[in-house]
């Protein structure tokens, strides 16, 4: 068995399972928490509160216009890797492909060139995010062994996949096991750390719009 | 081929390029032929007339052509090149003294023309081979005069001054080897050691190839540059993908994604089809087939890799390699039922921690 | 190699052209010379062509019939050659731009020569029917 | 659960092994999915520190919000969390010690006005405020609260009912005498009311007017109303001490008394914290729906500006006004203020940042009653003072009255001349007839 058909199969399939079983795991200890019931009238009813979740949901992605001055950089770094990080996912070529192969689903590709100039941004993002959390005091007191493993399981699939387009080390063979690989090590790890924001993110504002919304509260 | 044989080996001593000469070839052909070979062996052009030079001065050397687990695909390739094409010239640089296929002689008297010419060349000659070796049961799934390949290969491999593993099944193992592999076939790289191998590979393999790998061989006497494969680096240094006329295609993301849409029609990258052009090195893309007309690319279906290890098992030709396989929904579901569980037991624990009522009560 | 989906025909051929020059400097100041083989270069036929245009011809050009036609001629640029060779079917096994005075091809080999004078001399003793027999 | 009956008000000693234990388990009591999901979510961006006055006027990153809830954190991480056991296993989630609950102390109570501004910059949707305010919780049962006014007037409010001892007949003769001084008629422990105001002790001791302002008001809407002496305390001082005890038992005294006399509406005073309490716990105290509503007092007043019940003269000056952080931003009812100051005709210069994204004044959550943290809450109403100047205003408005304190003090404390006023008396001097 090459490493590349370690990668696609075997390894892809117990990291899926993983990937399931995890997010299954987390998402239920969390929910089936002891929770109590709220009597107090809410100020709105409940299809206000929902939307006011789902408002939540969308308004977070751009913080108020009061907060910029202050977080504009970490603003900007971020959402810049979190859209390269979906630019590339959704839009590139052989992505799809494997979507496609595993749902049926598919949708027009983004050329190549874009995909490699949105690679190398986010890659550029991510290192200066890197240095911005050794070097920011209050990043430096945060930061926790999870937020750099969970930084470098991110980065490698990018850099890999970066390798794997331009085939500038090593084989494509060799480079496409890694990437697929380093993609796998990111699932299975998902679900045990602080990546597992991608999904705990909508939960979170959608709680807490739904939960201001009753107070009638900013959200 | 033929030729070579009917000559014998009378003009043995000959040098080949008196022996050329003979035949109507000066060393004009000669240097042509050398041209020709440097530029398909990749080597600078200044070193053509050396190579000339070194043929002229060079013996006809022995080759020994055994055929063991295969489908005769690799011998016919090499035999459909059309007449007289510069790769036949090669033939008449080798004595093939022994191909089963080929040769006119059968039965004992082909085993005695067999032994007659290890017995002459000890040390000298060079084995070719094609086909896998069965190892399983002692190799006894295939058999020549009563005797196992594996013992023949053992045996004859011994003193040849290097061995040619001809096609992916000489080389890796090919399509024997496939899963479930009965007769536990393996290439001639993992039985034999301490002998130069080059293997080449392909199902069939690219005629031109041979044809180097033994100018170069008669030229300078040692094998040229192999890779970690020990294919020549020459015509498998690239992959089929990089040389590829439609690579431009893939570096505009523009894919037919079927064989019969307009992408296809208008010849655009076949990645999605499955093409294994990216991972496959071979010369097809540069060489091409039938003297340089076209090759499967360029025909329409995307590469399947066959010059590649185990490339039968290595998931279908018409999945894309960015593709895996899923883990399937039965697997799926055990796998978020035992997540459910484990999230359900570690909750109801941690439900015994927090405050059963609204009140401090002890 | 990679890249040259990134590079237009123009581009290419003036790459060419320069490194041509630079074989051609080597060729006056120590007599080395020097040959680029085409085919070992991923050109299309329409860059093939356009360098052959560039080039232009010159004042001599040769057949030579030898396991195939082959066709040496001198381009518009003196000490800059042109050699095409294909086998017995006809296609082309390989393309060299040369830099040199005169192109080793054309020169008879001292063998040859030899071969030559003896059949020469086999000619002028014995009938003409006799004489073919040697070929 | 055992909890320590008295815990000590002070907490200055180094805190023995018992008190971490209870801690501990006093930051698990209420951790439910909300809570869960909020500490899970956290992706360590920092955002949060931006948003906190302390943090952003000291540059101390130990001022970053979600950090004052470490130890909380941690107990989640080790007991609760969804893979604690394995962390637990592995030796990867420690214990919390008593160094570090020392050192907490002042990061959850000094430097936290549970504003709730962190919780509005967060990316994660994560209520730190929230988190703060259940962490409180452990810190209490351990004892391990400021040694300071905050603890000491949380505990005789959780055993008299009221942060200064008041006992009932002290309560009622001290309305009376505030009804006799500003020529109001007080309504007290009458049988049966509609409207029932609440008491803040900070208005009993320093702006008694206030009282009397309500009192005229409601008067003046001919409405049935009293205060209850037998519940009366809006402090709530057990909320922002982290006692749930004593949050509890206030709060539950107020709503007997509200449901003895028939209550309509329950009417929080101005203050803060106090209205988030009754509005949104006090039915979960009840175990069940109020017979009753309950609005803080501006959202009385506009209510009665808009049916005509109250009737105001305009009263023209130029204002600015100082969100609560725990009405506004928290409560939900930033309009009603704006409301009533259009109604009397005031020019109101609004501050950057007005409204739902204010700045809190600094006394918020319990600080203004700790004496050691002045100088850091100095720094955060040096804020306040920074953009009140800017907007060129005269007169600072506001409806709460821990705000209107903290504003005095801050204002005496640096020679500041801008008056600060109640909106409530605001209109209660404005009545027209």
């Amino acid at each position: 068995m090459t490493l590349l058909e370690f990668a696609r199969g075997p390894a892809f399939q117990a990291s899926v399972l993983i990937l399931i079983a995890g997010v299954a795991w987390r998402l239920v200890a969390i929910i089936l928490l002891r929770r109590r019931p709220q009597f107090a009238e809410p100020r709105h009813g409940l299809p206000a509160r929902i939307g006011g979740g789902a408002a939540t949901i969308l308004s977070r992605f751009v913080p108020r216009r009061t907060f910029w001055p202050r977080i504009a950089v970490s603003v900007v770094l971020s959402a810049t890797f979190h859209i390269g990080l979906a630019i590339i996912v959704f839009g590139g070529a052989p992505h799809i492909l494997l979507i496609h192969q595993l749902t049926g689903l598919t949708w027009p590709s983004l050329p190549r060139g874009v995909i490699s100039l949105v690679s190398g941004v986010t890659l550029a993002c991510m290192i200066a995010l890197l240095i911005r959390r050794l070097n920011h005091p209050v990043l430096r007191l945060l930061s926790t062994a999870d937020d750099y493993l969970s930084w470098l399981l991110v980065f490698l699939p990018v850099l890999t996949g970066i390798l794997l387009s331009g085939e500038t080390i090593g084989g494509y063979a060799t480079l496409l096991a890694l990437h697929i690989i380093s993609v796998e090590l990111m699932m299975i790890w998902l679900p045990f750390g602080k990546l597992m924001h991608a999904g705990l993110v909508f939960a979170g504002r959608g709680l807490m719009g739904m939960n201001f919304s009753r107070k009638g509260a900013a959200t | 081929m033929q030729n070579a044989d009917d000559k014998g080996n009378a003009n043995d001593d000959e040098t080949l390029g008196a022996m050329l000469s003979a035949r109507g070839i000066g060393r004009r052909g000669l240097l042509k032929f050398a041209i020709a070979m440097a530029s398909s062996l990749a080597l600078p052009p200044g070193v053509a007339p050396l190579m000339a030079a070194n043929l002229a001065k060079a013996k006809r050397r022995s080759v020994i052509w055994l055929s063991f687990q295969e489908c005769t695909g690799c011998v016919e390739t090499l035999l459909r090149s059309s007449s007289p094409t510069i790769d036949q010239v090669i033939f008449d640089f080798i004595s093939l003294d022994y191909q089963e296929a080929l040769m006119a002689a059968a039965g004992t008297a082909a085993e005695k023309t067999l032994h007659d010419a290890i017995a002459a060349n000890k040390g000298e000659y060079l084995l070719a081979i094609d086909g896998s070796i069965p190892t399983k049961d002692s190799g006894v799934y295939s058999l020549t005069g009563g005797r196992s390949n594996l013992a023949m290969l053992k045996e004859i491999a011994a003193d040849a001054k290097a061995i040619l593993a001809i096609g992916t099944c000489a080389a890796f193992g090919g399509i024997p080897k496939a899963f479930p592999n009965p007769t536990g076939a393996v290439g001639v790289e993992d039985l034999v050691s301490g002998k130069p191998i080059v293997n080449i590979p392909g199902c069939p393999p690219v005629p031109e190839v041979l044809s180097g790998v033994l100018a170069y061989f008669i030229s300078f006497g040692k094998l040229p540059d192999l890779d970690e494969r020990k294919r020549p680096l020459a015509y498998f240094g690239a992959t089929i993908h990089d040389q590829c006329y439609r690579r431009a295609f893939y570096d505009q993301g523009k894919f037919a994604h079927s064989f019969d849409d307009e992408g296809a029609r208008q010849g655009w990258c076949l990645f999605e089809l499955g093409c294994k052009g990216p991972t496959t090195h071979n010369a097809c893309a540069s060489l091409k087939w039938n003297n340089g007309t076209s090759f499967p690319i360029q025909s329409g279906h995307g590469c399947i890799g066959c010059s590649e290890p185990d490339f039968w098992d290595a998931g279908g030709f018409y999945t894309s390699l960015a593709g895996g396989s899923a883990a399937g929904w039965r697997n799926a579901g055990i796998a978020a039922a035992v997540g459910i569980a484990g999230g359900a037991a570690t909750a109801l624990a941690a439900r015994n921690k927090s405050r059963p009522d609204p009140e401090d009560k002890p | 190699m990679k890249n040259y989906n990134f590079l237009d025909d123009d581009q290419l051929v003036d790459a060419l052209l320069v490194e041509i020059a630079g074989m051609l400097s080597r060729l006056i100041a120590d007599g080395e010379e020097g040959a680029i083989d085409l085919l070992g270069l991923p050109l299309s036929p329409s860059c093939v062509a356009e360098l052959e245009r560039r080039l232009g011809r010159g004042e001599i050009s040769v057949g030579l019939d030898a396991i195939g036609l082959s066709e040496i001629r001198e381009t518009g640029f003196p000490g800059v050659w042109w050699t095409q060779h294909a086998d017995g079917s006809g296609r082309v096994i390989a393309r060299l731009i040369e830099a040199t005075t005169i192109p080793a091809i054309l020169r008879a080999d001292v063998e040859d020569v030899k071969r030559g004078q003896k059949l020469l001399l086999a000619s002028t003793h014995v009938a003409c029917k006799t004489s073919r027999s040697a070929s | 659960m055992n909890i320590a009956p008295t815990p000590p008000a002070g907490g200055a000693i180094h805190p023995s092994e018992e008190q971490v234990a209870l801690a501990m388990r006093g930051f698990l009591a209420d951790i439910g999915p909300a809570s869960a999901l909020a500490l899970d979510s956290c992706i360590h961006c920092g955002r949060c520190a931006e948003a906190c006055q302390f943090y952003v006027q000291t540059g101390d990153p130990r001022y970053t919000p979600i950090h004052k809830i470490a130890p909380f954190k941690q107990a989640y991480e080790r007991e609760m969390g969804p893979f604690a056991f394995v962390y637990k296993l592995l030796g990867l989630t420690p214990k919390v010690s008593a160094g570090e609950l020392m050192q907490w102390q002042e990061l959850l109570y000094d430097s936290c006005n549970m504003c709730g501004r962190c919780s509005l910059i967060c990316p994660m949707g994560i209520d730190i405020a929230d988190l703060v305010e259940q962490a409180r919780h452990g810190m209490y049962v351990a004892g391990m609260t400021p040694p300071d006014f905050l603890g000491v007037l949380a505990e005789k409010e959780k055993s008299t009912g009221s942060p200064f001892g008041m006992t009932t007949q002290q309560l009622q003769d001290a309305l009376h005498d505030i009804g006799a001084k500003y020529d109001v008629v007080m309504h007290v422990d009458e049988a049966q009311a509609e409207i029932v105001p609440t008491i803040s002790s900070i208005d009993l001791k320093t702006y008694p007017s206030s009282m009397a302002a309500i009192a005229k008001i409601l008067n003046h809407m001919g409405a049935s109303w009293s205060f209850r002496t037998d519940g009366f305390d809006a402090d709530n001082v057990a909320l922002t001490a982290g006692d749930r005890a004593g949050q509890r038992k206030i709060t539950l005294g107020v709503v007997r008394a509200a449901v003895a006399c028939g209550a309509k509406t329950l009417v929080m005073p101005e203050c803060g914290h106090s209205f988030t309490e009754m509005r949104w716990e006090a039915a979960n105290a009840y175990g069940k729906n109020l017979p009753f509503r309950i609005v803080q007092i501006t959202e009385l007043l506009a209510e009665g500006l808009a049916n005509g019940q109250i009737r105001v003269n305009k009263a023209p000056q130029n204002a600015t006004y100082h969100d609560a952080c725990q009405l506004s931003r928290r409560g939900g009812a930033s309009a009603a203020p704006r409301v009533i100051l259009q109604s009397l005709g005031v020019d109101l210069h609004e501050m950057e940042d007005a409204g739902d994204a204010n700045w809190c004044c600094g006394g918020g959550g319990g600080v203004a009653l700790i004496k050691r943290a002045q100088p850091l809450r100095d720094k955060a109403f040096a804020i306040k003072k920074r953009q009140v100047e800017a907007t060129g205003a005269d007169k600072v408005f506001t409806s709460c009255s821990g705000c209107r304190q903290t504003l005095d003090h801050g204002g005496k404390a640096t020679g500041w001349n801008k008056e600060v006023a109640s909106l409530l008396e605001l209109v209660a001097d404005n009545l027209r007839d």
